[in-house]
This record gives structure tokens, C-alpha cells and sequence, in this order.
């Protein structure tokens, strides 16, 4: 029976005076100047040549998919994309601070993670069309990843909708007795949904060992950071919930590495949840269907441009002397090739079998639907020719 | 009389709405200075400022409660739901609140003056989450309207209706539409009347009901039935809360046979309450089963889209085993 | 065997279940050390501990999110919803995301180990917010189960069932009968198919098909017209989704007629969704249009509970309409 | 077109360390004492002698009247009842600072404020005896009260509904041009929904001019607040949005009207929301269905029946010389006698006809509710004898 209800003597106040300037005292932590260049104060984490540049090289990829596959959209050859440019420190250093065993629940914008953690350009590729080598057999659209191999959970649309999960995950791993934590993205608007709250609170109250990292990017669509929430961010909103809370420049890649690492380590040892705020921009459109210029300038846009967080890191590397221009130019060339390849191999790959379309539902498919598939399947029997059956086995 | 497909329909009953009072205020996420992310609210915050047209925060329960707070005041909020598929945040707001405070007040207080927006539907290669058609749902929601317009013409008299009428109106638009539909619509002001369907075309043989984008579809498929002799009686329901019994029920009387078709998941869809009351309205003149073709009891498939919807073909079918049961 | 009421029953299971599995995990508002308003959840933290039972906070939306995210890790939660009037803020957590889990990620993901329980239905002057029948919505949701017992022996048996599924259950308890109905339990573990219905009386006039806290009342109502010489076969149809469509069609082929209640509103109310498909399935069989007998089209209300609720004199009234048709 | 995002030098930090302490910082406004002594440093609000006395019977009045139906309650007369008892201050004094045509939005447990603005006896007796006089038709629960004519909005069940309601509803006054605001009570527990974070983030964002006021009282149901929520208070969390705050010591009623009163002020000239925190303690059961002392101790239930907020006001009005004991005692037991008869009128009076069941669901009866009702009605005259039927004009 609790019995702690009776506040020791608490502090009090006997003028009306509202606290109004909570928001401005969050700093922001910092480890690299925009030249690549460690701080003077900052205590850098330690970090291999190979980590760092594995970092780099996930980066890099990133960045390269994003363009091809942007301009695999707009050649009409895949229907849909979205980009993490601008965002690739901020994702790929805190994956990078995760380990295998860590859940990955993300937004839609975090590829960056997936590559750290090994997806391959053939993966992204199969999901990107949408094939029957989609391990979600091609159900959901173009970027909507998901590996359990790698534990990162398929991504769903409805924002926020990961952040109770992520504190549900969590908390089932710590009764689990794993060392492990869950790594939540998600973006600075999916921040205002209900359920980001729910989910927070949920894990401060319950002690789930979960990173909350969100995305302050400053748009969520066209909607700027000032029409979504007042003040210069959401660590605010963390320090509300008396959860641990850092606010990080997103597009320093160490600052993001030690952040997580940090946060790691005490979301473990404390059984708690951390929030990550990482100040970034998202560089691209929305998504391939959105026009920026519509809603912010290209000054605002050329400012952003200048804090590229892949360069930030190369300066880094190289002034470590871990950067070798050659090598790293022909790694990229490489990898233009891959992914070209792979999405030229992945396009023509069959959608999954007609029979597909009810799996998964349930664990077995009900008497419906199974009447359902039998009774499409005769449909498509009696119209051999009114459908384009790019199926596994059945239009080809 | 201008050309406009069903999205400027939208947009210019919007303006024409918020002209005329201005209580009128058109809310939701992206649909201020960028106008929606399909552009519906297009320069409504141009012409009518930034406190008439605005964005909110990425919440739809928010959207809903603010918007029901709103309507109880006396304004006559707008809100937009960017897809029908997230409307789900805001099943509360609407369930508990929206449609119950007028009867829980006694009539002291009311939403009756909502109207929410939003796209719904499938046919643009939107997966999961971009092409569901959640108006079932609704329908079992007693205290507030459900009305879906076929094209131009109707999403403006139609949008007009449900912004000025005196109960909750959620008004889905059937976005594979909004451009593809063209037609002439009247650039006054004009409403058209809630609650009631439209019989697009008489027939004799058959009574075919949808709603939406789907009316296309069974106009196709009465299309192919007349080539072979088939006479279809096109309904298009336009309200499915309250719905029009009235009218289908006489078509059916007339001939004998009713097919449905929607898009959403056949089992506990709207067909299944237009089915089930026909049935008890139309026991002795029914002679085959009343049909439904709809979408299956999956959700909604990226890659196999185009053999999980109902289309005219699968509808078409079903007319001819209805006719010759 | 003991002699329990429906809650102790729901009571029982869970512990049984937490016992059989320490992966079970019961959690809700209200449901830890108190044991849940109803005491459904009595004594199970003290037996398993504040990590196995706890409380939650007072979010609908986060408890369902929480328990999907546990379920897709491995656990098997069972989350309380206090009152079903309340499960709206979880709508989109189960639409969305309990319910297409497996299906967008092709089987790697899924949330079946889920469990969902609320006390729902009207009898207990609970008025519009502690009285409300949801079922409905939930069986136009493919992906999920939607289970509701009639009794205690059910109770335990399907949610003994309902747990070790391997897909999402939302679990529905008649309030009104915790503990009211009250009957031999077996201490053991045991389970009772889902998916299944029970004739509990065969008839040869009319078939009767409820679920839940409606039982007893067509029960009731089978007893007023075996009186008259009218003979009822009454059916418990306990899963609404995927529902037992067969052993419903082989009845009304059999009797050539079919009356459903249920107490939530009539419009779009999962009576519709069985009456579509029977009409289909039995159309030669039916001798008289299915008869729906079911709440009005409107929110739950207080004062004239007891007028609104579909009781055994309407269904005995609605018996003897459809068998003089 | 906003081109502000980019942050002029912000604050950086280079070492990790989270923000934790961040929820210890917020004093509680008090400006009484126990012994209803004004502290001296306290700048007391002006406050006429009739209106301390008026705040000084709706206090009195509201616990009579919870007294009362909790009896009727025991007694099988009515079939519910929720008590404000304990919460008086907190409650009477937050709407004594508002005006008439402020709007009220409240949670359930905020009778104080409805007997401030003036709602009667028999108001409170039709309601909770559902009969045809109550405005709300018999339809919903005891205690969901609701007056147009006072502005204060009828009371519905889910919790939080009302919040993000109240900030459209003052965006509304806000564009009408009244100089009028929302005030919306809640419980911490109710704090936890996610409609709590959607409409105190839209609030801020649109600068609705409302005042959020939440009825810390420690419980919700069963549940302590430190299951609830992590540290002691949700205070933390208004800061989080940009929204001025102010914790107050809820049994302290100055302190609350004096709270109220500046935040009203600050809403209206700024056109913002105002959070305030209530301390205070629900010493009630939570209803009439429930029974605490499965919960909480009968200790800490004293500790704060030391802390009554009505007799803290007592003693305030002895002090300025205003509390007349005689005069006092014969006003309450008048007040017995009028709820008593109240009561006695109200249980008697027949419930609404059965005709206005299917009123008020749309605006007007649609055809499938006008044949629901007919066939209802003819059900009823086959069955004259099985309903009882204590409706208007139907039963008698
Ligand atoms: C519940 C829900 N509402 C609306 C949307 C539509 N939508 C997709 S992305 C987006 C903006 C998200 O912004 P933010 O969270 O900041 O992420 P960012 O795109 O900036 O990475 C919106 C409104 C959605 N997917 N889910
Ligand atoms: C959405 C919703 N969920 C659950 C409930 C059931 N319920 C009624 S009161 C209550 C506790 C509320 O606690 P709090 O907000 O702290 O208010 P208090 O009773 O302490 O005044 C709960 C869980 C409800 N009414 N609405
Ligand atoms: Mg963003
Ligand atoms: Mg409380």
C-alpha cells in the first residue's frame, strides 16, 4: 500500500508569477565545429578508424540512394520515395550506437539505420518494387521496410504509432532479461500525435529501456516547426515527462554517436527511457510527391545545405587522416553500380502469388477468406487477359 | 457553369462557403499556406487570413476536438483529415463526442455545424495506409451524417449541404477522383440534399447500388450488362447516414434483384446494412440473393490492388449470376 | 469443478494463464494492486508481481500501443480496457496496428499473442458512456478476433482460448452478467474453440442467434413461444469475427428463418453483417425476411434504459411476426 | 513565407550530460496558510467581504450536497454519485475568478463551480434524478450536469474529451471578440490521455485563450499519481509547451483565485492558454462505486483532512472578522432543509416521454429513428403492463 502521497514540505512561491521561460535553458550538445573539428571541451567517445568510417560509408550510401531512387521516380519507374538527405548523421551515428540486439522502430525516414545494420541494395531494392522477395510480399509501399533478421520492425504509416509500441517492446525486453533497448525515430510533427505523449509517459512511469529519438527537422510536410509546437523544440516535453533528456546537433555525427551511446547505456543500467532531440533539417522534399518550394525559401535551404552532416564527418576523417579520396572515390562508384544493378534485377522480379493476398491475415486463413481467394482465383480464370498478372508463377 | 475536376469542386465550395459566413473556418495539417497536400484548401488562407484557413498540429483527435469545441461555440469548422486511413486517432472525438453532444445535452449543446473532410479510397497505389475506405464504420455512429460525392457537380452541392446542415457531416472524398473526374459545376452557390440517393439510370433487371468512386464502376459494368440485354438500375447513394431505403427499396420492388458494391472490406461494410434491410423491406420481390461485391476481408494490398478491387468486371459477373440465379 | 460467477471465471483464466506462462502479462487502468474496478484482476499482482500485473496510465491509446509493442516482442499481454465505452482511443492502435501487424510485414511481425478485454453492454444504468455495445466496428477489422462468452464456463474456456491464439483477440465481457450468471467452472485449464458457435436448444420454426449478455434474453424469449407451440433453435455465436457462418446456415435451412439481436444500435450493427450473408447462403430456405431485434439508432440512454434494450418481449413479439409472415 | 528556422547560436554544450532535475524546480503558490493566515510575503487579490462570503457557501453548499446524495446513494435513491469533497477550494475559487460568459468545461467531479455560477437545488436534484426536468433529458448518469444558460457545458464520461474542446472553443470567443475564455478542468489521471497533449499543444500553438486547470488530487481511481506519471506534478509539463504555468496549493482557495484571476487577465491581453496545477486531494471515495480503503491509508487520509480547504477559508473569514457563527449555522441548515426537499420534489418528477428518445440525435428525427419510435410505441400498447413506465404522461 503506497502511503507517500504527503509532499515534504514543498517549495513554495507566494507571488503569482507563471513560469514562462522554461523553454530557452536546453542546450545543445555539440562535439564537432561545422569544419569537422572537435570542440575543444568535447570528450569524444572513443571510435575505431573502421567504426568511423563504416559511419561514413553508410552515410554515403544513403545519400546515393536517395538519389538514385529519386530519380528512378521520376523516370516512373518506382511510384513513391522518401529521403533521408540532410538526416544521414543524425541516423546513421545513433544506429551506430545501437546494438544488433537493440529493436529499431522507425518512422519512414531513417534508411540510414537500416543500412548501418546491413541491408543490402538488393533488400531495398525488392522492397522498393514492390516483389514477392519483399519479405512484406509487396503489400505495403516503397519504403516501408522492415527485417526482423536485422530487429528492425516494419515501418507502418500512421505516425507515431511506434512510440507506445517502443515502450511496450522495451519493457518486454527488460522482463526478458536481455541487455538490449529499443531505438524509437520519429519526426518533430508525429511528436504532436496523442500517442507520442501516451508513449512517453508510459515508459517514464513504467521504466522501459527505450531511446526516443526524435527528428527536429523542422517541417512536418509543409508545416513548419513554429505552426507545430511553441518554443525551439520538444526536450522540453521530455524533461515534463522527468525523463532523461538530450538535445543534440543532428548533423554532427559524433555529437549523435555519443548522445546514443550514452543513452544506451543509462536507458540499461537505470531501466529508464531517454529522449534524444536531434535540431537537423530534412534537405529533400517531403517525399516524392511534395514540392518545398512552395512552403520555405532557398536561402533557408542553402543555410542547411552548408551544415551537410556527410561532409562534416569526411572533414573529420580526414583530419584524423582516415579519409583516402581514391579509395573512397571508387567505393562510391562501386556502389553506384550496385545499386543500379540491383534495381535494374529487383524491377523485373514477380509481384508474390495471387494465393499471398490472404496470407498472413490471420495466423491461417479463415473458411473466408479462403472462399474469398478461390473465388477471386475463378474470376481470374474466366478474364485471362483484363489483369496484368506480374505474379509468381501465374502471369508469367 | 465551369469545367472543374472533383478537387477544385471541393476548394470552390470551400471558398464559396467561407464567403458567405464567416464562421466558416477550414482547418487541419498542411492545408494553410500550402493548401493540403492534395491542394483542396488551395488560397483559402490568401483570400480569408491566416486565423480562417490554418494549419494545425500533426494530430487528429486534436483536429477533431479542437474542431468539436469549435462547433459547440457557434462556428462552423471545416476540418480536413489528410487520408481517411488516420482518421482512426479521432474515432473518440467523433464517436463520443461529436455525434453524442446534442443527445447527452438534452439539446443544449451540439457539434451540428462540423464537417470533416477527408480523402478516402484506393486506386493510386497507396498500400495499407493511403487507400482505405473506413465509411462502415461511421455508419454504425448514430447522431452524425456520412456522405460520399460520385463526382464535381455533387462534391460541391453536396460539401455545401454538409457545412451548412444542422447535424455533423463526415464527408469522404474518393481521391483516385479528384482529378480524374471533370465535369460542370455551377459557380453559384447550390445545395444538393443529404440523405437522399440518386437514381443515375433506370433499368429494369437488376438494381445496382454504390457510392463514391465506385459508381463508376457499376455504371461500367450496367454498361457491359445492356450489351447483353441486362437492364440496370444505377443508384448512387450519396449519403449512407442517414440512407435513402426508400429509394433503393422501390428499385428493388421494381426489379427484383439488388447487387452492391464498395470498395472496403465486405464483411460488416455498409452492403451488409443495405442488404440486411432490404431483405426485410423487399422479402416477396426478391428473386436472387442481394449481391455484394466489394473488397476482400484483407487490408488493403500494394502489389495486388488491382485484383483486390471491385471492379467492373468482377461486377459484371456478379449482375449476370444475380439475373440468371 | 466450482461454482463461479462470470468474473471470478475471467479471473480464473488469467490466473491460470499466468500461471501455464510467465510470458502472460495482465496490465490496465486500475487493474494492479486495486484488481481492476470490477475486481476482474483481483489478487493477480499480488500473486505474480508488479512486473507481471500493473497499472497503466489512463491511456486508452498507450495501453494498446504498449501491449502491441510487448506482443510483437514476444510476451503475451492482456490488456484491460475499463470500460468498453472507452476502447475509442485505441481504435487506430488496433486498426491500424494490432490488426495489420502480420499482413504489412508478410509474417515477420504480427501482434497475435495480443489480448484485448472490456466489459461492454447496457443493464447496469450505466447511461451513454458505460453501456455501449462496440462490437460491431471490430468485425469490419480484418486481422483481429472479436470473442464475447455468454457465461462463465465460456468465459474461461474462451479466454483460455483467446491468449494462446495466435492472432489478436478483443474480448468482450457482458458487465451486466459478472455476477449475475454464475454456473460450474472446472478448476483446470481448458479451452473452447474460437470461430465456433453453439446451438444451445434445436428448434425446427426459427432459428435465434445472440451472443453475449443477449443470450439469455432469446433464450427467454425461446421459452415464451415453446409456450405457443413455436420451437426456437437458439444459437450462441460467442466469435463474431471470423464468425461460424456454417453452423448459422445450417440452421436456417433447416428452420427457413432467422432473428438476430443484439443490443447495439440496429444500423450497421453486426446483425446486418449476418443477416447479408444468411440471405445469401439460404435465400431458397427463407420462408420470412430475417428480423433483426436490436437497440435504437441512438446513444445508449439512462432513463429509459430498460425501453431501448432489445428484450425477450420484443424478440418474443419479432419470434412470432416472422413465424406468421 | 517563414524563413526563421535557422537558430541564432544556440545555446551548445559539449558534454553529455542529460537533463534530470528538470521537474524539482516548480514552487507551489500559496497564500494562506493552515490557519488561513496569509503568509506575509503573499499579495493578497482584492476581494470584497460578500464575495468571500459567497466562496465560503458555495464551498459549504457543495459538501452538503455530496453529503446528501452520498447518503441517497446508500439509501437505493439514486444509483450514483460523485463527490467533490476535499477539492472545495480548489474548485469554487478557480470559477469565483472567472465571468459569466467565460465557458466551463469540466471533468465531473467540479460541482463547486456550477454551485458558484448559480445552478440550484432542484437543478442538481433533476439531474441526478434523470428526470424530465433535467435539460439533459434523463439521458446520462448522475453528475453529468450541464447548463447552457450558466456557459457551463454538460459533462461527458471519457476523460480528456473536453480539453482539446476547450481550446476550439476559445480559439471561437477569440474570433467572435468576446473578451471571454475557456475553463477547462481535469484530473492528472485524465492527463494522461493523449487529448490532453493534443489540446494543450494546439492551445499554444493557435493561442486559444483558455485555462487549463488540473485537479492534482492524487489519485485516479486507485491509481496513485506516482504510477501515473513520474515526478509530482504535470506543471512540467505546460513549461514543455511554451504554455505559462502555475502550481498552486489547491485546499489554499486565495491562492487559487488569486492564480485564476492572473491567468484570466494574462489570456485575454496575450491570447494564450494558462496551465495550472492544483495540489490537492481527493478525500471522497472516488465515487459512490468505489471504496478506498482498498487503496490508500487512513493516514494519509487524515493528513489531509487536516488540510481542509473549506475550513481554511473559515478561519481567513474569522480572521478579517467576517464569519458570523449563528448566522452561519441557521444558512446551513436551511440548506439542508432545501436540498432535502429538493430531493424529495425531484425524485418524484416522471421521467422525460418516450417520444424524446429519438430527439436530439440529429437535428431532426430522420425517417429510420421516426419508425424506431413508432414501433416502440406500438410495442408498448401491446404490453401496457410490462414497462414501468414513470414517463411523462405515459406512465401515470
Ligand atoms: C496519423 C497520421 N497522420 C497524418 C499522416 C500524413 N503524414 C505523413 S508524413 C507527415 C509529416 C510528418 O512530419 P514529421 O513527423 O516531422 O517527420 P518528417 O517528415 O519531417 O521526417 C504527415 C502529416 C500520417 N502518415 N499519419
Ligand atoms: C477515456 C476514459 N477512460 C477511462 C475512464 C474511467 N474512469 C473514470 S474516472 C477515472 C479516473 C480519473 O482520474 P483523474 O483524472 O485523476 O480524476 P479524479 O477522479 O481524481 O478527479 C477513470 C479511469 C473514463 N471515464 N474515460
Ligand atoms: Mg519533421
Ligand atoms: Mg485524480
Amino acid at each position: 500500500m503506497q502511503d507517500n502521497r504527503q509532499p515534504a514540505a514543498p517549495l513554495l512561491t507566494h507571488k503569482v508569477e507563471p513560469i514562462s521561460n522554461g523553454l530557452h535553458a536546453i542546450p545543445m550538445l555539440a562535439m564537432l565545429d561545422p569544419q569537422g573539428k572537435p570542440y575543444e571541451q568535447a570528450e569524444l567517445p572513443e571510435l575505431s578508424q573502421d567504426k568511423a568510417i563504416k559511419i561514413h560509408h553508410a552515410m554515403v550510401f544513403t545519400r546515393l540512394l536517395d538519389e538514385r531512387m529519386i530519380a528512378a521516380q521520376r523516370q516512373g519507374r518506382v511510384s513513391f520515395y522518401l529521403a533521408c538527405t540532410g538526416e544521414e548523421g543524425a541516423i546513421v551515428a545513433s544506429a551506430a550506437a545501437t546494438e544488433s540486439l537493440d529493436m529499431i522502430m522507425s518512422q519512414y525516414r531513417e534508411q540510414g539505420a537500416l543500412v548501418w545494420r546491413g541491408y543490402t541494395p538488393r533488400q531495398f531494392m525488392d522492397q522498393l518494387f514492390s516483389n514477392h522477395l519483399d519479405p512484406n510480399k509487396g503489400r505495403q509501399m516503397p519504403i516501408h521496410y522492415g527485417d526482423k533478421a536485422l530487429n528492425f520492425m516494419t515501418i507502418s504509416s500512421p505516425l507515431a504509432t511506434q512510440i507506445p509500441q517502443a515502450a511496450g517492446y522495451a519493457y518486454g525486453q527488460k522482463l526478458s532479461g536481455q541487455a538490449a533497448i529499443t531505438l524509437c525515430y520519429f519526426g518533430e510533427g508525429a511528436a504532436s500525435e496523442g500517442d507520442f505523449h501516451a508513449g512517453l509517459n508510459m515508459a517514464a512511469v513504467l521504466k522501459c529501456p527505450a531511446i526516443f529519438l526524435c527528428r527536429n527537422n523542422g517541417y512536418a510536410i509543409s508545416t513548419p516547426a513554429e505552426e507545430q509546437f511553441v518554443g525551439d523544440g520538444i526536450a522540453s516535453r521530455g524533461i515534463g515527462y522527468g525523463i532523461k533528456t538530450l538535445r543534440v546537433d543532428g548533423n554532427d555525427a559524433m555529437a549523435m554517436y555519443a548522445a546514443t551511446l550514452k543513452a544506451r547505456e543509462i536507458a540499461i543500467a537505470e531501466s529508464c527511457p531517454i529522449l534524444i532531440e536531434a535540431m537537423t533539417y530534412r534537405l529533400a522534399a517531403h517525399s516524392t510527391s511534395d514540392d518545398p518550394s512552395g512552403y520555405r525559401s532557398q536561402k533557408e535551404e542553402q543555410i542547411w545545405r552548408e551544415r551537410d552532416p556527410v561532409l562534416r564527418w569526411q572533414y573529420y576523417l580526414q583530419q584524423c587522416g582516415w579519409f583516402d579520396q581514391d579509395a573512397h572515390h571508387q567505393w562510391q562508384s562501386e556502389m553506384k553500380n550496385t545499386l543500379l544493378q540491383a534495381m535494374k534485377d529487383a524491377e523485373i522480379v514477380p509481384v508474390a502469388p495471387v494465393s499471398s493476398m490472404i496470407e498472413d491475415v490471420y495466423h491461417t486463413p479463415p473458411w473466408h477468406l479462403q472462399r474469398q481467394l478461390t473465388q477471386l482465383q475463378q474470376h481470374l480464370e474466366r478474364h485471362p487477359d483484363a489483369y496484368d498478372l506480374r505474379c509468381l508463377g501465374e502471369g508469367e | 457553369m465551369a469545367k472543374m475536376n472533383l478537387l477544385q469542386a471541393v476548394n470552390h465550395a470551400l471558398q464559396t462557403a467561407m464567403e458567405a459566413d464567416e464562421k466558416v473556418l477550414v482547418f487541419g495539417e498542411d492545408v494553410g499556406h500550402f493548401g493540403g497536400v492534395f491542394r483542396a484548401t488551395s488560397h483559402l488562407q490568401e483570400k480569408f487570413g491566416k486565423t480562417r484557413c490554418f494549419n494545425t498540429p500533426l494530430t487528429e483527435q486534436g483536429i477533431v476536438g479542437f474542431a468539436n469545441g469549435l462547433a459547440s461555440q457557434g462556428h462552423k469548422p471545416v476540418a480536413e483529415i489528410q487520408f481517411a486511413d488516420y482518421i482512426y486517432p479521432a474515432f473518440d472525438q467523433i464517436v463520443n463526442e461529436t455525434a453524442k453532444a446534442r443527445y447527452r445535452s438534452g439539446g443544449q449543446f451540439e457539434c451540428g455545424n462540423l464537417t470533416i473532410r477527408a480523402p478516402y479510397g484506393g486506386g493510386i497505389a497507396g498500400g495499407h495506409y493511403h487507400s482505405q475506405s473506413p465509411e462502415s464504420f461511421f455508419t454504425h455512429v448514430p447522431g452524425i451524417r456520412v456522405v460520399i460525392p460520385r463526382g464535381p457537380y455533387q462534391a460541391k452541392g453536396l460539401l455545401l449541404s454538409a457545412i451548412n446542415s444542422p447535424d455533423p457531416v463526415i464527408f469522404f472524398e474518393p481521391k483516385r477522383l479528384y482529378r480524374a473526374a471533370v465535369g460542370e459545376v455551377p459557380e453559384e452557390s447550390y445545395q444538393l440534399p443529404l440523405g437522399i440517393a440518386e437514381v443515375l439510370r433506370e433499368g429494369t433487371d437488376i438494381s445496382l447500388v454504390a457510392w463514391g468512386a465506385q459508381v463508376e464502376v457499376i455504371v461500367k459494368a450496367a454498361d457491359m450488362a445492356a450489351e447483353k440485354g441486362i437492364s440496370c438500375e444505377v443508384i448512387d447513394l450519396q449519403s449512407l447516414l442517414p440512407w435513402d431505403l426508400e429509394t433503393v427499396a422501390t428499385s428493388v420492388t421494381k426489379t427484383g434483384r439488388l447487387l452492391i458494391n464498395h470498395e472496403a472490406p465486405v464483411t460488416s461494410g455498409f452492403g451488409a446494412e443495405i442488404a440486411a434491410s432490404i431483405q426485410q423491406e423487399c422479402f416477396l420481390s426478391l428473386e436472387a440473393p442481394i449481391s455484394r461485391v466489394c473488397g476482400l476481408d484483407t487490408p488493403f494490398p500494394l502489389a495486388h490492388e488491382k485484383l483486390y478491387m471491385p471492379d467492373h468486371l468482377k461486377t459484371f459477373d456478379a449482375i449476370v449470376a444475380c439475373v440468371n440465379y
